[in-house]
């Protein structure tokens, strides 16, 4: 199975081992992630405003490169994968937004919105399916109480996003049971972290930081996994000491790929 | 003053219940409108063939309107829905064959809103006689 | 009575897509809201001062940075208000004019860590800046 | 061709002062069919109608046309008079000169034209008209009440009392509903129990009532009158004739971890149980999917317990067959789920219940014997948080919640934080709200007692997030009126639910042709006026099913359901509108759409033979009205493609002559 990939500017820089072990466990199970040509930052949030085009338009670059493969948009990091979804959202339903983003294009065939957008935690699920990889586990992570962070961008807005149930999501939980270990809920998993605001805001970001591993602790997690780089960093920095790790890389190590993927 | 004796034919459709009620009670309430507008009483408004409609207008109506309960409040519960998008159809049907829309029209008026009526009825007779005649679909044959 | 703001109230409403005249006024945007505290305006009177044209201490509001984002508000109101979408409509008609972005590349080095991601940068620029 | 005799009514100077009504008669005169036509001052007085009945003999009339006020005052009056002289009623027509002509116009001239007109249109239909008659069917005197809370129960008693016999169907092992769940009652605080257990007696012991429990309606068929419903009485494997309650077989039974659906699965009950103490009928079921007999033939303890001999392992579902002559509804609500509002984490703390759970666990006979301790740990709670409007005033999310007013929320929840303040004065109590709504007798001084005498912390806003952690929640919320977002860590939170329908209104809706709202609430044949009918005949609607209601106002409208019924069982026969629908059956193609449109489900198919063209036969299915269904709307006509159907009284040919008679 082939796929268009849109690693985005974290993951190759700071997040490298988000982009690393996402390879890595796609190579071993039989996913291949073919980088988009030339692609550029999403922009790190969407902007909501209708009237907005410019901003957008990486997005729509990106969108209609998959559309021309005929093939998934997929993305790893979570912030991307919410860009990228909701401009594809507006691509569909805001027609106005729709001919306006075609006119600023100028290429021969216009977007649709048609492309369909991935998030590598949904490609698990939907394309390649928990029990799939459940049978190529090597290295069962047992004993191991994780508690997944989805954060907001995963989730949010759910009309759009269609993920999961916002409120009670089970997708980060599931890959965990598939992966051995037992899956932590807690109630903040899916509160916001502090994002960006953790540069304009540093104590205000500790603060959503701390509650939330906290909650996690309370539980009795041993970890947190995430999929946002800007989560991680958020949680590492303002955080419990509790450690926080890339879902990719614990799922590199259940497929027993993880040395592999550190030595390449 | 309008120059010319010109006056519209119209010909209005009422659902017993409500429309019916309201144009009586305009009577009782004395409420002026013009004559130009004669009533058919029906069960509910989705009785109202579009035939009827198409009828009046070959038999030289200049201007047809439907009265019916509020949505919500028809007498037999679901009536006046249908009514509303058979018109809507209906009516812009009509529009693409020439029949102008202020020709033809569906007003809501319950039993308690004779003021409502009087002045509906005087405002689409004003609007069909702005139009004038018409001819559009006027079958010669049926003239005296 | 504040002074006529019917264009700019328009504006903000068309750009944001949001009616707020579908609020109840049951405060759960600012139940939920993880950024309450930091905010001067919070979201329930993000909407109720669209709703009555009061947009001028909105936008000289520091809460308009403060919003995360997370569509919290979004998702859990009971009528599809959509409140976040209305303060990035206020800040966008604010930082849209000349001269008034709300962080320049001058501030970044200050901000930086040394595991900051590229995207916290990215978002914010995108946040405060036009 | 019919002989027409039209007659002009003055009104005094009602009509005769805008309207020349000599040169209306005298212009009718001439119209086709008119053999006769005259004036007089009051058409409608005893003199008025000795005219019309003399003309009829003297000309041999065979159609009548008063020109006189709106056929909505005295068409009544002149059909009688019609009758009187032996001509059919429905040969009548009224042409309304007075308010809708003398009254609005005020020239003399344009006055008669339009009577004239009027008139003209009156004669071209009454040319058309045919005689009509009523159709008349029998009525079956026993009433079927479906469902077995306070609303069938109170319905099922005032039939039965007026004489009539009653079948209550209710779908659990025993009658009394919701309402047997609850604790205490608003306004007035008496228990629940105290005042529905004697009506559930009474119910037992009335002659008049049979009680089908345990046991759903499968099939209704028929029409007002007469119903045919086929009832599955589900194998309970006790006899319950037999069956004394002793409860000894519930004791002794081995499997004691079932949930317990009474106590909303607080607790645990048997897999042979009674579902609580003063249950009717008293007599136990068995839960044949934890039946360890059932499922595998090995056990039958409660068997060998049973000194009466009542368990019967091989017992089978029976279906029962009866005749009604009226049914009421009476399916009552839930809470809807809480699984998709889990920002209130009602799926990861058990300290986060309904409303409905608390009823149990302030409830004497509950889980917890009446002591308020929360579920987690069995502590007693020192903070309690209440959340109203769950669900409930949810427009934006229709897979959600529901965009209507629960409207029992505000009174239970004030009588919630009310009782717990009183009992256990050391909890603070809040409640988080929208708007307090407590339209009803002596409901707002309830709600503002709440507040002011027993101490309750009512703050307007709501909650947003709540976080377990450790053995607290952290509740997260808004208080608008101090601009404030609170953190409340609080013991125990109780979300009122918004409710809904029973899930088994919409299939019983199906088979009823009884029509319902989008959310699932039976719809009333008038919104106001008559609010305890369905608008299919011979549907009543008692309780929750039409609508959220309090037990008050459930209770006025079963009473009010029972007495629509009773005049109903009262009639020997159902006289019907003889202004009905009725199919063409040469043209009838049986497509279907009819009966698609029509709202009270009056249209069904027929296989009949036709002869052909070629002479040979065939089936051919094609539409038959019911016309002790049928109301008369016409919705059918049109939407017919085929021009089959048609509407008696106003045929499309008599509305046609009319059309044609105005635009002459």
């Amino acid at each position: 199975m082939k796929v268009s990939y849109f690693p985005g500017c974290t993951l190759k820089t700071k997040a490298k081992d988000l982009d690393m072990y996402a390879h890595k466990c796609a190579e071993a199970l039989g996913v291949s992630l073919e980088e988009i040509d030339n692609w550029q930052c999403c922009g790190g949030v969407f902007n909501t405003a209708r009237n907005e085009v410019a901003n957008k338009l990486s997005s729509v670059r990106a969108l209609k490169f998959a559309k021309s493969k005929e093939q998934p948009l997929v993305s790893v990091c979570s912030a991307c994968h919410n860009v990228l979804k909701q401009t594809n959202h507006a691509m569909q339903t805001d027609s106005a937004f729709a001919s306006k983003v075609n006119l600023y294009m100028a290429e021969e065939t216009n977007y649709d919105g048609s492309t369909e957008v991935y998030h590598y935690l949904e490609m698990l699920r939907d394309l390649v399916g928990f029990d799939a990889i459940k049978e190529k586990v090597v290295n069962p992570l047992k004993g191991k109480r994780i508690a997944a962070y989805y954060g907001c961008l995963l989730l949010r807005p759910n009309s759009v996003m269609q993920m999961d149930d916002p409120e009670n999501p089970q997708i980060f939980e599931d890959l965990i049971r598939a992966l051995g270990a037992e899956p932590v809920i807690y109630a903040m998993r899916n509160e916001c972290c502090g994002g960006y605001v953790t540069m304009e805001n540093p104590e205000f970001a500790s603060k959503k930081s701390k509650a939330i591993t906290d909650n996690a602790s309370s539980f009795g997690a041993d970890m947190i996994v995430t999929a946002c780089p800007l989560c991680k960093y958020n949680l590492e920095k303002n955080g419990n000491s509790i450690p926080v790790v890339y879902f990719t890389e614990l799922l590199a190590e259940a497929l027993g790929v993880k040395e592999d993927a550190q030595n390449a | 003053m309008q120059v010319n004796e010109y006056k519209p034919l119209i010909v209005a459709f009422c659902c017993n219940w409500c429309s019916y009620a309201g144009a009586d009670l305009a009577g009782n309430n004395r409420l002026n409108y013009p004559a130009d507008v004669k009533i058919i009483r029906v069960p509910c408004s989705c009785r109202v063939n579009p035939m009827f409609i198409l009828r009046a207008f070959q038999r030289g109506a200049d201007g047809v309107i439907i009265c019916g309960c509020h949505p919500g409040d028809c007498h037999y519960t679901s009536g006046n829905y249908y009514t509303r998008r058979r018109m809507a159809l209906l009516f812009s049907m009509l529009d693409y064959l020439g029949i102008e829309r202020e020709r033809t029209r569906l007003e809501w008026v319950s039993a308690a809103e004779g003021a409502k009526f009087a002045a509906t009825m005087n405002d689409f007779a004003e609007k069909v006689a702005a139009l004038g005649e018409n001819k559009r679909l006027e079958d010669l044959r049926c003239k005296k | 009575m504040h002074k006529d703001n019917t264009k700019l109230t328009e504006e903000i409403i068309r750009a944001s897509g949001v009616n707020p005249k579908k609020c109840m006024k049951c405060g759960k945007c600012s139940a939920t809201c993880p950024a309450y505290d930091e905010m001067e305006y919070h979201p329930h009177q993000f909407v109720y001062m669209v709703e009555s044209g009061d947009i001028e201490p909105l936008m000289n509001s520091k809460s308009l940075y403060m919003c995360l984002s997370c569509f919290a508000c979004i998702d859990r109101c009971p009528r599809g208000v959509e409140p976040a979408k209305l303060v990035e409509a206020v800040r966008l008609s604010v930082i849209r004019q000349q001269g008034k972005n709300h962080m320049t590349a001058d501030d970044v080095p200050a901000k930086l860590s040394e595991d900051l991601p590229q995207q916290a940068i990215v978002s914010a620029f995108r946040k405060y800046t036009k | 061709m019919q002989r027409i005799g039209v007659f002009v009514c003055w009104c005094g100077s009602n009509i005769a002062g805008t309207v020349d009504v000599h040169a209306v008669a005298e212009a009718l005169k001439n119209e086709p069919g008119v053999v006769f036509s005259t004036d007089y001052q009051y058409m409608c007085s005893q003199a008025g109608q000795d005219i019309i009945k003399n003309a009829v003999k003297e000309h041999n009339l065979t159609g009548i046309v008063v020109c006189s006020c709106s056929p909505r005052m005295h068409e009544a009056t002149f059909r009688k008079t019609a009758a009187a002289a032996g001509l059919n009623p429905y040969m009548v027509e009224i042409a309304n000169i007075r308010e809708q002509c003398s009254w609005v116009h005020k020239n003399m001239q344009t006055g008669t034209e339009k009577a004239i007109i009027l008139g003209k249109a009156a004669v071209a239909k009454v040319n058309l008209n045919t005689p009509l008659t009523p159709g008349e069917s029998p009525v079956t005197k026993r009433a079927l009440v479906i469902g077995g809370g306070i609303a069938g129960i109170q319905t099922a008693l005032d039939i039965a009392d007026a004489g009539f016999p009653v079948d209550i169907v209710e779908a659990k092992p025993t009658i009394g509903g919701k309402m047997a769940q609850l604790d205490k009652t608003f306004p007035t605080l008496d228990c629940a129990a105290c005042i529905l257990t004697p009506k559930m007696v009474d119910v037992a012991q009335n002659e008049n009532i049979r009680i089908f429990s345990y046991s759903e309606v499968q099939e209704i068929k028929g029409f007002v009158g007469n119903f045919d419903v086929t009832i599955k009485k589900k194998a309970r494997f006790v006899k319950e004739e037999i069956c004394t309650g002793c409860g000894a077989c519930v004791e002794k039974c081995p499997m004691k971890k079932i949930p317990n659906e009474f106590n909303l699965g607080m607790d645990n009950r048997r897999a042979i149980y009674i579902p609580f103490a003063q249950a009717v009928p008293k007599v136990a079921t068995i839960d044949p999917n934890a039946c360890n007999m059932l499922k595998n033939g090995k056990c039958g303890v409660c068997s060998k317990v049973c000194t009466a001999g009542a368990i019967d392992y091989t017992q089978k579902d029976e279906i029962i067959s009866e005749k009604y002559g009226a049914v009421v509804v009476a399916t009552g609500f839930n809470p809807i789920s809480m699984d998709k509002f889990d920002e209130f984490a009602y799926n990861q703390s058990k300290d986060v219940i309904t409303s409905l759970e608390f009823e149990r666990l302030t409830n004497a006979a509950g889980p917890t014997a009446g002591k308020l301790l929360r579920p987690s740990d069995l502590e007693h709670p020192h903070t309690i948080v209440f959340v109203q409007c769950v669900g409930s005033r949810c427009a934006a999310c229709a897979e959600k919640g529901k965009e209507y007013c629960s409207k029992i929320c505000c009174m239970y929840t004030a009588k919630h934080a009310m009782l717990v303040r009183d009992k256990y004065p050391d909890t603070e109590v809040y409640v988080f709200y929208i708007d307090v709504r407590t339209p009803g007798k002596n409901f707002d001084e309830f709600y503002r007692r709440a507040v002011e005498e027993y101490g309750v912390k009512y703050i307007k806003g709501m909650v947003g997030k709540v976080t377990p952690e450790g053995n607290k929640l952290k509740v997260q919320a808004s208080d608008l009126i101090a601009n404030k977002q609170l953190h409340i860590d609080a013991d125990l939170v109780v979300l009122a639910a918004a409710i809904e329908p029973d899930k088994s209104a919409r299939s019983l809706a199906t088979m009823l042709t009884a029509s319902m709202d989008t959310n699932d609430f039976f719809t009333e044949a008038h919104p106001k006026l008559r609010p305890v009918e369905s608008p299919t005949a011979g549907v009543f609607l008692s309780g929750a099913c039409q609508g959220p209601k309090d037990i008050p106002e459930t209770v006025s409208q079963a009473s009010a359901a029972a007495s629509k019924v009773i005049g109903l069982l009262c009639k020997d026969k159902l006289t019907g509108n003889p202004c009905i629908a009725s199919a063409n059956e040469l043209m009838c193609n049986g497509c279907s759409t009819c009966a698609n449109v029509c709202p009270y489900g009056a249209i069904t198919y027929e296989d009949k033979e036709f002869m052909m063209p070629d002479r040979t036969k065939a089936l051919r299915r094609v539409a038959q009205v019911n016309p002790a269904v049928c109301q008369g709307c016409g919705a059918c006509t049109v939407a017919c493609m085929s021009g089959a159907m048609d509407l008696r009284g106003f045929m499309g040919s008599q509305i046609i002559a009319e059309v044609d008679a105005i635009c002459k």
